[in-house]
């Protein structure tokens, strides 16, 4: 096949990273949560929340960080309603985070109507508020060396900072988990918190940590929606990339690479469709648009059916800690 | 799931806790009405007489009841095999497909009579099918049911933009929509049934659906418990370890409740299709899919449950349109935040107030006691 | 009674679930330095006085003195800086850790595993040099056999600093060797200063190694006394309130016609490993056989092959109707029609749904039946029916057939489980390890029941962990090393000591062929 | 008077800035509905006339069939529908010739391209949106013969009107292929097609109402739907008792759909363009320039 050039294979995956970026920090708020063994259906609300404080406080304020910080704020608090529900109070997990999607799908525009005025939409951020795409060290000089330098410059360099950060989240959610005391005893509680119970561990202080980690990532990956990759909050901007996220997580068997690189297929196999639309193939002639749109779904259960093998949660993955059982 | 910790009287299990969870999310509820700068009460006034103040309000509860209670029995049966469908989305859509198949096919040459059945049978088999291969892949290759569902959802949604503008399309609409059906193949509705035994009611979509959803629910309780294939079903759903020591094949059980769960969900399809629209038309499902997941939670998998949740959220849909039509300030979203804060009282937060609920009734009794001593 | 100090004293202990009274007013002291055994029928309320101590639950009212302070426990974390540890009845592991990760969960030396991992790798060490406790720090939990997991509990609690270790029917799931070796560790620690509680249903065990016994029914302690000072007899008869026949009468063996058949049965796993080779051996009707082994030498296999569970891949089988080859497989319900019975060795995990109600685990398996099922409908009143008759039959308590199963003690679920496999009389009755963790009245009665059965004209197979109920109840008993069949001997003729010889025929391969052994 | 809901928010903005501008000259008041499935059509259209509300104006494609059922059951109420045609006494149906408006927007975008490439973006594949597409190729090939028109469509969910992350992932897809001006169709998702041209220093081309001022310097223009004017006309129409049913279709002559010029594009569009535009315009209203229409035959060509 010879559609694409190597710039046009180079723009794909550079693509292919931005559309990863939030799924990234979902997948690691839900690999935080559902290894300490809460079950986060919620991480579609929190991305929109997310989106909208940044989005909000930025407009406000000017102030990307603080937009940032806004965001990972209402993570947090929505993280404590979470828990509090599921945690606390023993309460279905799945409803909980059923319940928080829906109320921040609704409040975010009621919120945004009544102090913007713009049916829900925040005001378009100018650049200096946003986390604009920065260039790496020294990329004007490579890009002239060909190949290395347009890998350099197109596929390394020119992305904003929560790109860049979103990997680190991955090098850090892995570290924290298999290196650190915290990690290993996250992943007990997500898989036999009886066990941790008798060790004189707090199974319910654990998974506040676990749920509220999950917040601040969610929030980090909202702000990224919302003033780095768009420059205002349109209402349900977050168009599903929670339970993309999800499935992501499970594709990835709850373990911090695989889920990344499972992010990057989502991302890959989007960013891919977008280039075939309109193109038409060889023999087959022009392909449907909603084939072309389906595709990324297709081979996701394509390559799950043949070459992932049984996924399996960790043990106590949704499953309210009662003592007396 | 939740273990009640102390055995109470059941009615304050199943009257008194809901209630008090209701009144816990309207107080919050009515937090945030006052907040946006209407008057909390009459919004809710406006919202409980829009749901039940009138047969109209009511036939709309009641339709919306009958979505829910087939998406939330889909949910549900198939949780009883530990199975999380999160289809029902596009197994409803695709349900429709299929009663539209035969109502567009036959509408013309049989009658009524004869197209229901077949419109039933339709949108559970196209229902059934397209859970079918997540259930497979399930159950013989060991993929996540959950990725499976979800991502069959994005394809049902493609599959039907393509059929609708490019094959059902009427020629020269403007609107990706099938031609309407001849009368013969719409679905009675209950003002028609009413009024043929000679009661009057306002008109509102609810239609004979609502008799199959319960019908549906009936037949979903005997299945579950009162046949050995719902026992082996939940033997699945418990221990399939246990389950295949009791010579049950597992992976078979879990094939035909999948199929159960999408067919249940197919039934959306008869509501939505052939009851109300009486066309196929783009995004009728709704998110009544993903709804169904909190039913069924907040149901507690029993159809009874199913059935009391449905009408719950029927209202809270029915009332929040009238509540939205009434007081403009009160927008859709802000109804969404309602329903989210029942949701999550009602439904995760459950068992707040027990402990609180305990406590008075362990003095109560005490104080009673004294007072007979 | 003696000088010696006391480490533990509990005062007027109580604790109720619902209307449950799981202990009643207990008081009892524990010298320092001394085995305390406590011994009581299922449901005693032993468990549950010793999750108390150990913060686990929390006692409605009395009070613990540790050292004669008293001390709060209203969490594992004060009972640990109390100094006590605890070896779960079911072990508290997660299982697909490492040995070291599960020993050092919750008593990490700092915030960073590899500091920790190097910290305690030295004081595990010690520990294994000091009492004999060895283990493979690398090895998943999930992947060695059960006594080695009760080892990491034990050296969990040790690493925790535990001078005071409780011990919740440790020797249920060991092998006689198994649990030698435990009391060898045991006695190690006594030696040096620990104080052990230990719950067993083996008087066997409370007369060889404790310094006291303290009996438990309904709740209250019946009395405590100096192990010397007292028997086997007496400890039955204060537990269950009566007499006890500790002995089975049996009449002479009338084999009649071959039941089960194996001949050259082999079966490799999916790693290549051979689990079992060139099995023969038959069972005759009137016949109780039993397999003798060390657990994980092939016995599992062998009752899943017989029970249609599993596949076989060499040989073949006939049993009752069945025929067993690698090329025609069988499965578990086509066993049943065939009029086997099979009692698994799991009964938690296979034989019963621990959600379902009595009545529904009564039918397991059977479940299709007609007795039970109309063309649609399935028999609710028959069934519940069902479930008492085999209640009573089996003496089930208590005798409700709504209750959940799992909230029946291990013993009354087990007598649930051989009552539905045994009711119907099969021809064949594959049993394994029937009498795991249940308590001696119950035991007497499981006993007379397979013996029942026999002399009804069943074969009946019998895997057990345990000599001498082997020993009484078998007529022949075959013994499994590694796969394979390394003696058949007649049981009157045997004895504890020529089983045990048997069954580690080449003790220098032990080790090996317990890392290959299945979960 | 009722709310289109989910469709695109400049499309929606602009009848509600129409009636707005009515309510302020008249002081009568007016019921505004926003459905959120599409069984509340017909509810809330029903509950106006019940209401005595009169007139009643639908607003979009989804809301004919509603429309033409409730109009039956009452006669006497006046209704309108925009983008649909409901043949009923009592209805007046306004169409848009969205192709005529998007031909000239094809026009400016291939004669501001310099690679001769231009892109479309669109919300849903439906004929709606084709017929958008259709006719900004026309314009774009009628402007530039060589012009190469690439286009894509978001998604095939309701969320396709409301994911500017994945438009601006489209139009920088197509920038990649060498598109330089693109026209998005597709409601909230093309905030972001405009922000990635913005980001990336290309142009691109509003919808529905004038969006323009929304990123200045990059808006080569709009194709501007004049709903506000429809509506309120409407409005005013049946006050003044001039209502008239029947198929009322708008295009450049009856000036319901135009290209924008302002003040923030003015420096974008330059003389000669804005010369080509008007006179294709002038052709287009004299019927010189007949530009297809996709519902014709739903086909482009
Ligand atoms: N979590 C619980 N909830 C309700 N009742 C309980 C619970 N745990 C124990 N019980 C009740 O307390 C009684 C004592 O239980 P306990 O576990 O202490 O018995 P045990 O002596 O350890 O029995 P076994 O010999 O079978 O181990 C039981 O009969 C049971 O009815
Ligand atoms: N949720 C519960 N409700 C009521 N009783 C319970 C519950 N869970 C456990 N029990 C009771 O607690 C006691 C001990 O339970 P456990 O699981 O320790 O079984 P066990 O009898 O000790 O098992 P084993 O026979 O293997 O020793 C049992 O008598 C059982 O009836
Ligand atoms: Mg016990
Ligand atoms: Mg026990």
């Amino acid at each position: 096949m010879d559609f694409f050039s190597f710039n046009e294979i180079l723009s794909i995956f550079s693509a292919t990273i931005r559309i990863s970026t939030p799924l990234i920090f979902a997948a690691m708020a839900g690999i935080f949560s559902e290894r300490s063994g809460v079950v986060d259906i919620g991480l579609e609300g929190k991305l929109l929340a997310g989106a909208f404080a940044s989005a909000s406080v930025a407009a406000v304020t000017h102030s990307a960080w603080l937009g940032l910080g806004a965001a990972i704020v209402i993570g947090l608090i929505l993280s404590l309603i979470h828990g509090f529900a599921s945690i606390t109070h023993k309460g279905d997990q799945v409803v909980s985070g059923v319940a928080i999607n829906i109320i921040v799908s609704g409040l975010t525009v009621v919120l945004g109507m009544a102090w913007f005025h713009r049916s829900g939409q925040t005001p378009t951020l100018p650049n200096d508020a946003r986390f604009m795409p920065i260039n790496l060290y020294g990329v004007d000089t490579i890009s002239n060396i060909p190949i290395i330098g347009d890998i350099y410059s197109k596929l390394l360099s020119g992305y904003n900072l929560l790109v860049y950060v979103s990997f680190a989240a991955v090098a850090l959610t892995y570290w924290t988990l298999f290196k650190t005391r915290f990690g290993l005893r996250l992943r007990a509680v997500g898989e036999n918190p009886k066990a941790v119970d008798t060790a004189g561990i707090s199974v319910n202080l654990l998974r506040y940590k676990a749920v509220l980690i999950g917040g601040i990532l969610t929030g980090i990956g909202g702000t990224y929606i919302s003033i780095a990759q768009n420059a205002s909050f349109i209402k349900d901007m977050s168009a599903g990339q929670g339970y993309i996220a999800l499935a992501a997580m499970i594709f990835g068997k709850w373990k911090p690479i695989p889920a990344m690189f499972s992010c990057f297929l989502f991302g890959f196999l989007e960013a891919l469709s977008m280039r075939l639309q309109g193109v038409s193939l060889p023999l087959i002639g022009e392909v449907p648009v909603q084939l072309i749109q389906a595709s990324p779904y297709i081979l996701t259960v394509i390559l799950l059916a043949g070459f992932v093998g049984r996924a399996i949660a960790p043990k106590a993955d949704g499953i309210p800690y009662i003592k007396e059982r | 799931m939740n273990q009640a910790s102390k055995p109470l009287p059941v009615w304050i299990d199943i009257v008194v806790i809901p209630l008090i969870n209701l009144m816990l999310a309207l107080s919050v509820s009515i937090v945030i009405i006052y907040l946006i700068g209407a008057n909390p009460f009459e919004a809710i006034k406006l919202m409980i007489q829009g749901a039940f103040g009138s047969s109209e309000g009511v036939g709309y509860t009641l339709y919306y009841a009958t979505n829910f209670i087939f998406t939330g029995l889909a949910v549900a049966i198939a949780f009883h095999s530990m199975l999380f469908n999160i289809g029902g989305e596009g197994q409803a859509y695709i349900g429709g497909l299929g009663v539209a198949v035969v109502l567009l096919a036959f509408d013309h040459y049989l009658p009524a009579w004869m197209l229901v059945p077949m419109a039933l049978m339709a949108s559970m088999v196209f229902g059934a099918a397209w859970a079918a291969i997540p259930a497979y892949l399930q159950a013989y290759r060991g993929s996540h049911i959950v990725i499976t569902t979800i991502m069959f959802n994005f394809i049902a949604a493609n599959l039907m933009v393509y059929l609708l503008v490019n094959i059902f399309i009427e020629p020269g609409s403007m609107t990706p929509q099938s031609r309407p059906f001849l009368d013969n193949a719409w679905l009675p509705s209950m003002q028609a049934i009413f009024a043929d035994i000679g009661i009057k009611i306002s008109e509102s979509p609810l239609n004979l659906s609502f008799i199959f959803a319960l019908i549906a629910s009936f037949f979903v309780w005997i299945y579950v418990w009162h046949t050995r294939w719902g026992y082996e079903m939940r033997s699945v759903g418990f221990s399939e370890q246990a389950a295949s020591y009791a010579g049950i094949k597992t992976k078979r059980v879990v094939m035909i409740t999948m199929l159960i769960s999408g067919g249940l969900a197919g039934l959306v399809g008869i509501n939505e299709i052939m009851g109300v629209q009486h066309k196929l038309m783009l995004d009728f499902v709704a998110g009544y899919g993903f709804t169904g997941i909190a039913v069924a939670l907040m149901g507690r998998n029993h159809p009874v449950g199913i059935i009391m949740a449905s009408i719950l959220f029927g209202a809270l849909f029915q009332g929040g349109a009238e509540l939205a039509f009434d007081m403009p300030i009160i927008s859709k979203e802000m109804v969404f935040v309602i329903q989210g804060l029942i949701i999550l009282f009602s439904g995760a937060l459950t068992y707040m107030s027990r402990p609180w609920i305990e406590k008075l009734f362990c003095v109560f009794y005490q104080t009673r006691n004294l007072r007979e001593i | 009674m003696t000088d010696s100090p006391v480490a533990i004293e509990l005062k007027d202990i109580s604790k109720s679930f619902g209307s449950v009274q799981a202990n009643k007013n207990v008081n009892l002291k524990i010298y320092k330095g001394t085995i305390h055994g406590i011994v009581g029928e299922n449901g005693a309320g032993k468990s549950t006085l010793m999750s108390i101590l150990y913060g686990f639950y929390e006692a409605d009212h009395g009070k613990i003195y540790v050292n004669s302070k008293e001390t709060t426990i209203k969490n594992s974390t004060d009972a640990i800086n109390a100094g006590i540890g605890m070896v779960h009845q079911h072990f508290m592991l997660v299982e697909n850790f490492t040995v070291l990760e599960n020993i050092i969960l919750g008593a990490e030396s700092g915030m960073m595993l590899s500091h920790s991992i190097a910290n305690a790798k030295n004081e595990i060490r010690k520990l294994e040099e000091s009492y004999g406790l060895y283990v493979d720090l690398n090895a998943l939990v999930q992947n060695i056999p059960v006594g080695q997991q009760q080892r990491v509990e034990t050296i969990k609690a040790l690493y925790r600093g535990a001078k005071i270790l409780i011990l919740d029917e440790p020797t249920g799931v060991l092998t006689p060797q198994e649990a030698d070796q435990l009391f060898d560790i045991l006695r190690a620690l006594k030696e040096q200063g620990t104080t052990i509680v230990i719950i067993t249903h083996k008087l066997r065990e409370i007369m060889r190694l404790t310094d006291y016994v303290s009996v438990m029914r309904g709740g209250e302690i019946v009395t405590s006394l100096k192990t010397s000072q007292t028997s086997k007899e007496e400890l039955a008869e204060l537990m269950v309130g009566r007499k006890i026949h500790l002995e089975i009468d049996k009449t002479p063996v009338k084999p009649g016609e071959t039941l089960i058949d194996v001949r050259n049965l082999g079966l490799t796993d999916a790693q290549g490993v051979k689990r079992l080779d060139n099995i023969n051996f038959q069972v005759k009707a009137g016949e109780i056989v039993g397999v003798a082994g060390v657990s994980g030498n092939g016995q599992s296999e062998l009752l899943e092959i017989l029970s249609g569970l599993s596949p076989c891949s060499e040989g073949k089988v006939q049993i009752s109707d069945i025929t067993i080859t690698p090329k025609r497989q069988t499965d578990p319900r086509a066993v049943r029609n065939a009029s086997i019975a099979h009692v698994p060795e799991d009964r938690i995990k296979r034989g019963l749904i621990p959600q379902f109600v009595a009545s529904e685990t009564a039918i397991l398996g059977y479940h299709n039946s007609s007795a039970y099922n109309g063309i649609i409908l399935t028999k609710t009143e028959e069934i519940r029916n069902h479930c008492v008759y085999l209640m009573k039959n089996f003496d089930v308590r208590p005798n409700n057939p709504d209750i959940k199963s799992a909230n029946f003690s291990g013993g009354n679920q087990q007598k649930l489980i051989l009552a539905r496999e045994m009711e119907k009389i099969p021809k064949v009755l594959l049993v394994g390890q029937p009498t795991r963790g249940v308590d001696i009245g119950a035991i007497e009665f499981i006993h007379k029941q397979i013996v029942d059965i026999r002399d009804k004209g069943s074969a009946v197979l019998l895997v057990s962990g345990e000599l001498d109920e082997l020993l009484s109840l078998s007529d022949r008993i075959i013994v499994m090393f590694d796969g394979k069949i390394v003696g058949q001997v007649d049981a009157s003729k045997a004895d504890e000591r020529m089983l045990g010889l048997l069954m580690t025929n080449s003790y220098e391969n032990k080790e090996e062929s317990q890392n290959e052994s299945s979960i | 008077f009722d709310m289109g809901g989910k469709f695109d928010k400049s499309f929606n903005e602009g009848v509600y800035n129409g009636v707005e501008k009515f309510k302020k000259e008249t002081g009568i008041s007016y019921k505004s509905f926003e459905v959120t499935n599409p069984t509340q059509r017909e509810q809330a259209i029903k509950k106006m006339a019940k209401r005595g509300a009169n007139p009643i104006l639908g607003i979009g494609f989804a809301q004919g069939p509603a429309i033409e059922k409730v109009a039956g059951e009452y006669p006497n109420t006046k209704f309108a529908i925009i983008d649909m045609v409901v043949n009923k006494p009592n209805v007046q149906s306004i169409v848009f010739k969205e192709q005529e408006g998007s031909f000239l927007v094809g026009m400016l975008a291939a004669m501001a391209s310099k690679t001769h490439k231009v892109g479309f973006i669109g919300g849903m594949d439906i004929p709606l949106i084709r017929k958008f597409e259709c006719g900004y190729a026309q314009g774009a090939k009628y402007a530039d013969p060589k012009v190469e028109v690439i286009q894509n469509m978001t998604g095939s969910t309701p969320s396709a009107w409301n994911d500017p992350s994945k438009g601006g992932e489209l139009a920088k897809a197509q920038f990649d292929r060498g598109v330089d001006v693109v026209f998005a169709a597709a409601g909230g998702t093309g905030i972001g097609v405009y922000q990635a041209a913005k980001d990336a220093g290309k142009l691109a081309i509003g919808v529905d109402s004038d969006q323009n001022y929304l990123q200045p310097g990059t808006m080569l223009t709009s194709m501007v739907k004049r709903v506000d004017v429809a509506a309120y006309n409407f409005y005013k129409s049946v006050k003044n008792g001039t209502f008239k049913p029947g198929i009322i279709s708008l295009g450049l002559k009856e000036n319901g759909v135009d290209w924008a010029y302002d003040k923030y594009n003015k420096n974008l569009i330059t003389d000669k363009m804005k010369k080509a535009v008007q006179k294709a315009k002038a052709d287009i209203i004299s019927g010189k320039i007949i530009v297809h229409d996709y519902m014709s035959n739903n086909s482009c060509k």
